[in-house]
């Protein structure tokens, strides 16, 4: 994958930063959460436009041939901004896995609408386990003449039920392989309801569902963790910056709200609340951009870089968003107050595609490999 | 009758007044809220409702020992009623600080369970700092007039009177200018908001009070003094509340059994080392409490005070907490949902929001422990800036 | 086992706190803590007069016939005064093993030289993996005539440098059994250097060891657990007093240490780790008592009190060990402040007869039995 | 010579001059300490010692782009002694501070490491709060006589000076009455006694000061203004400081890759979960605290100023907290031993000890937290109450 120059890099955030300075206020997110949708399509578009959906597609494709450096810095505004967009599910989980399969014919055929945001992609990866690896997926495929048919579940789909197209991964008499689908019939998507407002999952029953098949240059679930492993980069940078964000405006409460005659932040519970909190947001920060750049380098430890972000960075946001709520008292119990919108958003990242334990695990795996 | 001071009251002849008396009153559950309102009724006037309170206001001066025998014989049939003289929060404020024209007005209906009432204790600036309210009632003849907002307050709704706390002077310092009222909740300058909980439930609610009349009468204690009677009215509150906190709320029963190993063993993770020491940490903590409880019951019984009742509520937000993130590690993804298709999901999240119920309400973990370390381990206070300026002058919000 | 009147167990606490008071303070702590023994025979002396030695021996066998909640308030004062003394090795685990063994014959002839403290006996349950479970026991006995021979080594023997008497578990053709061995010929102690300076342990290997085989009226390991668990109420007991005592000197130490012309008590800091602390410490009271009581009344649920002491007293009592030191500052990074002893211990008692964790595991299997 | 300012000096002309310079000098390593003491003084000789400095004091005034180039050069050979300008704490204090005369008598003994120095800072009573000391210097003619106590002092026994901080004015608030002083050890006055630490060591002493003596040209900067020379110390101190945290002692090799790692293989548990999950954590937080501290260097670099840096102390100390306690958990009971024999045992019990090394000394975790909160996150102070009152009347333990 490519990368942009510095300033280029920092242009382009500057340009995410505005439209969402403009388009993605509290209030913004509060209307479009509670739309069926979960997305506003006049601010997807402008994303298009700007070059943020189609931000990893190779330019052969339409799309900007940037890569995870950038992902993770357009991620960290999104965070910041508590964006609803089915950009994660569309721009990194379906693009990213499109690429990482090599299908030429289906990556023309696909890519340029996803980059231009006039199709919403997903990417059906897991069944009711919601685990993210090979043996929860609970969808079959099979072969029906020169096509195929998929049969099964499978759930957690982020956005599936605004999506366009389903990639969707079935295992079959030859493999585990990666299909195409389109949300017609056979295929029944049911919204779930989240807890995170600003998210959208749905579970999809395939039954005999008219499928076409990807081809792969390697074996599809390393395609799919190439995915995945895109998409955790991008969850990273999205808890970095929402992490952030919430300890800035509640270290800006903390010196604003008085009580026994001084303000808050003087008292060293609160005091100490934030230092711990600043390590943790800038730790996660650091993790983040670290995975970035390690797989944007092709490093030998990027696998580790990116396990080690998805758990820090994971536990840090939750961490952060549940002490906020604690630091500000009864103003963070109400509805009103945005800082639970944070923490319901940090407890989604904190599952999808592993949670941290799971990620823990591997990171050790990691590092047993690394070093014999 | 027991009010007869010449027959020396016996266990026994108190048990069986009690006995013969439900006897021919009770005649099983009450069915409608007429049924309960003519059995509070019956009760009051037969002087059972506060024994432990003087004659002069429906009581039969009974010993605590004694009040405890007519409430286990109420129990034992299944009739409410009885205990007031420790439950019943306003009516015991109102015994003990209200004017007596007050007293002679609400103390029955409030027994009786015919007056609604709500607290208007705290502001959206005065949460953690109780005495730094800004609420004021101004004396205008024979009535206050009341301006200020409120927060926090259940029941608000259906109140027919508040127990509010307002500024009637500002240029002592804070403690000293408070005073304490029933303000009349149903008059067009009391307007109540329901306020959403992040919860999404709307238990609570904000009360504006816009040039409020409230009649002189309703003062409790001296003027400028509100701040020792909300101290007393705190202290009946604390004796009555429970631990307070919600479980979980789809209702969706888990089965028999510690609620945490059936999750675990319904999600099909009870066989995972990780949940099994997570699982084993919080049953501790709430075994360790329920322990901590009973000692400290004991304790009080032998008459010695105790540090462990101080320790409760700190000891519970952490237990609610940790449990809300232990559900949340055993449902892994699951967690991700809500709504009643999904109520394991539900608990574990209405559970981790819930949960600032109790580490913020009522005195936030931080509050709570300073109280424990200066008033239990006697350690010295913070320097308090605010403490000896004329409230005027003190900085807020 | 017996229990004293209300009235008898605080009039013999006394005593213990009294004589501990007098001759186990700070001074012989560390006086007695750096002699090879590791204990003061003329202490131990007075310990086995007042019946401290002899508690859960039956009085006829020369004890005080009193039960875990007499033991639990005991240690409660052992463990406030760091005692270092033979006590948990000898009256706890080899007098409580021997009677859950129930040989009447080896009872009367080895439980009243224990009980008066003229021998010290102490029981060798483990192998070189310290688990105190039966796969650990490292021992092999084989029938030689009439007597017994032992081989193989024990470790983590507690006092067992100084012990007359050993109480060995070893594996035989028919199954695990306890073995009477004397420190004689074919019997290697070793001393084992402790981070703990209070406690004494030993390696022991037998080379075709004499020994005499105990009786079981039940599987020897079902008694071995008894007697562990008694020694694990023993020191859940230690830890809570211990604890409690730690938190006192500190709370002490926070009210008169003045910085920046405030004492360091009145900082939230430190207030509310003062605060966490004493919860800590009241839980660890609570839960040594339960345990107590259970297992003296034989509680359907004694187990499980048991399992929770032991992990809920070790780990407060390390932490507010831990914590402790934190909030001293730089005094009690030194030898001479008593505060690191304290952690030592704490240290020691968290691993002996079983890791925290072990614990927990069990204790959610009793969770699991008790409801199905 | 560089210092002939008309020729420019190029990065690439000196390190030409530096590579010739070390060809002709440098003749590998030192064996013996008189070996090195004569290659320090030839150091300092050739201008090398402190190239940032002025020509003056032996330096050169390079900028610290070049200096860099020097230091490189010395280093690719493996040759000591440059670099001086950056860590030489007591030549870079006296040089910003010290009297002329002091400066002429003890600025090259220090670059060529002949003389023995050690920090009077800590006393008893003064450890977090270091403006509270109570060691007093009195003028008494041409010099000073100095009394206190002082602590967690290393080399002392060995020290020619110590750096001091003594109170001079006991009447004007605790920072202003403060001065600084180079005090001769090697006198009567002076006594230096080991202070075993709770791991068994003896790495510091404490220091008792009677009636000892001090120079009044070893006073560093103005009277009275004692707390501003000691700040630049500390930052020099800072700037050289590394982590200061030691890792294991007992020197016996765990093998290739990670440490927690190969413990755990050699333990046999490196396949528990649970042992997995916190090696996980512990690693990961090292790693953290390694990408924050190359991020705050890259951000210094750019000139910008870091969050990160204040960060790293605190972040080091749970990190060895939490490493000691997972070697711990991972070796069971073998945490029970100590001494050679279980060289395992021994680092477990070491690293759980010596983390407060970390976490008290150098500013505790809990004032680490203030400062972070304070200059960093801009939060208010804690109202002071020994500020701006004579020290005379500050409340002290």
């Amino acid at each position: 994958m490519g990368t942009l120059t510095a300033q280029e890099r920092l242009a382009f955030q500057d340009s995410v930063r505005r439209l969402l300075a403009d388009r993605g206020t509290e209030a913004d997110v509060r209307r479009v959460m509670e739309t069926d949708a979960g997305y506003d399509p006049e601010v997807w578009k402008a994303l298009a436009e700007i070059g943020a959906v189609g931000l990893l597609i190779d330019p052969e494709f339409g799309g900007a041939g940037a890569g995870p450096l950038e992902l993770e810095l357009v991620m960290e505004e999104v965070g910041a901004a508590l964006l609803c967009s089915p950009l994660l599910s569309s721009g990194v989980l379906a693009a990213g896995l499109l690429q990482a399969l090599g299908d030429r014919d289906a990556s023309s055929r696909l890519l340029p609408a996803i980059a231009d945001g006039s199709k919403i992609a997903t990417a059906a990866l897991t069944g009711s386990r919601g685990t993210w690896t090979p043996d929860a997926v609970a969808v079959r495929g099979r072969a029906d003449g020169e096509a195929w048919r998929l049969d099964g579940q499978a759930s957690y789909v982020t956005h599936g039920q605004v999506a366009d197209l389903l990639l969707v991964a079935a295992d079959t008499p030859e493999g585990l392989a990666v299909f195409e689908v389109e949300p017609a019939a056979g295929v029944a998507v049911k919204a779930l309801p989240t807890f995170d407002h600003t998210l959208r999952l749905a579970e999809i029953a395939f039954d005999g569902a008219p499928a076409r098949r990807i081809a792969s240059q390697r074996p599809a679930w390393e395609a799919v963790e190439e995915a995945l492993d895109l998409a955790r980069v991008a969850l990273a940078g999205e808890q970095a910056g929402g992490g952030r964000h919430v300890l800035e405006f509640t270290v800006d409460y903390a010196k604003s709200r008085i009580q026994f005659g001084r303000a808050i932040g003087s008292y060293q519970a609160i005091k100490h609340m934030a230092a711990d909190l600043l390590l943790e947001s800038e730790s996660a920060t650091s993790a983040a951009r670290h995975a970035a750049a390690q797989l944007a380098a092709g490093a030998p430890d990027a696998k580790a870089a990116v396990e080690l972000a998805a758990f820090a960075c994971a536990d840090a946001f939750v961490k952060i968003c549940a002490d906020a709520i604690q630091m500000h008292g009864g103003i963070a119990f109400t509805w009103k107050h945005p800082a639970h919108l944070y923490l319901r958003r940090a407890r989604a990242d904190a599952q999808l595609f592993g949670a941290p334990s799971f990620h823990r695990e591997r990171y050790v795996a990691e590092l047993e490999a690394a070093h014999g | 009758m027991a009010d007869d001071a010449a027959l020396p009251l016996t266990d026994e002849s108190l048990r069986e007044e009690v006995r013969a008396w439900l006897a021919a009153n009770w005649t099983g559950p009450l069915q409608t809220d007429a049924e309960r309102k003519a059995w509070m009724a019956k009760v009051v006037e037969a002087r059972w409702a506060v024994p432990r309170w003087p004659s002069e206001w429906m009581g039969r001066s009974l010993s605590d020992a004694q009040a405890r025998i007519v409430e286990r014989e109420f129990a034992a049939v299944g009739a409410p009623g009885t205990g007031q003289d420790r439950t019943n929060l306003w009516a015991n404020t109102l015994l003990a600080r209200g004017t007596p024209a007050l007293k002679e007005k609400l103390i029955v209906p409030l027994l009786c369970g015919e007056v609604g009432m709500c607290l208007l204790y705290s502001e959206p600036g005065a949460g953690s700092d109780l005495a730094g309210i800004r609420t004021r009632a101004d004396r205008q003849g024979d009535h206050f007039i009341v301006n200020g907002q409120k927060v926090w307050t259940s029941y608000a709704a259906s109140a027919d009177y508040g127990m509010l706390i307002a500024r009637t002077d500002w240029d002592v310092p804070k403690h000293r200018g408070i005073s304490f009222f029933f303000l009349p909740m149903k008059q067009p300058g009391v307007e109540v908001r329901p306020l959403r909980q992040i919860t999404g439930e709307s238990q609570f609610n904000e009360v504006f009070i816009t040039d409020a009349v409230c009649p002189a009468e309703n003062l409790l204690g001296e003027l400028g003094q509100g701040w020792g009677v909300l101290q007393t009215a705190l202290a009946y509150e604390r004796s009555v509340m429970g631990e307070g906190a919600r479980g979980p709320r789809s209702g969706v029963s888990e089965g028999p059994g510690e609620p945490l190993i059936a999750l675990a063993r319904e999600a099909g993770v009870l066989s995972d080392p990780l949940i099994r020491q997570e699982i084993a940490r919080v049953v501790g903590l709430k075994k360790l409490n329920a322990l901590n409880t009973a000692r400290a019951k004991a304790d009080l019984k032998q008459g010695t005070s105790s540090a462990l009742m101080s320790l409760g509520k700190l000891a519970m937000s952490r237990i609610l907490h940790e449990e809300a993130r232990v559900r949340t590690l055993i449902l892994g993804a699951g967690s991700l949902l809500e709504g009643p298709d999904h109520p394991r999901a539900e608990d574990a999240n209405f559970l981790t929001l819930n949960a600032y119920f109790t580490s913020i309400g009522g005195g936030t973990d931080q509050i709570q422990r300073n109280i424990i370390g200066e008033r239990v381990l006697g350690l010295p206070k913070e320097p308090e800036v605010d403490r000896d300026i004329p409230f005027r002058e003190v900085r807020t919000s």
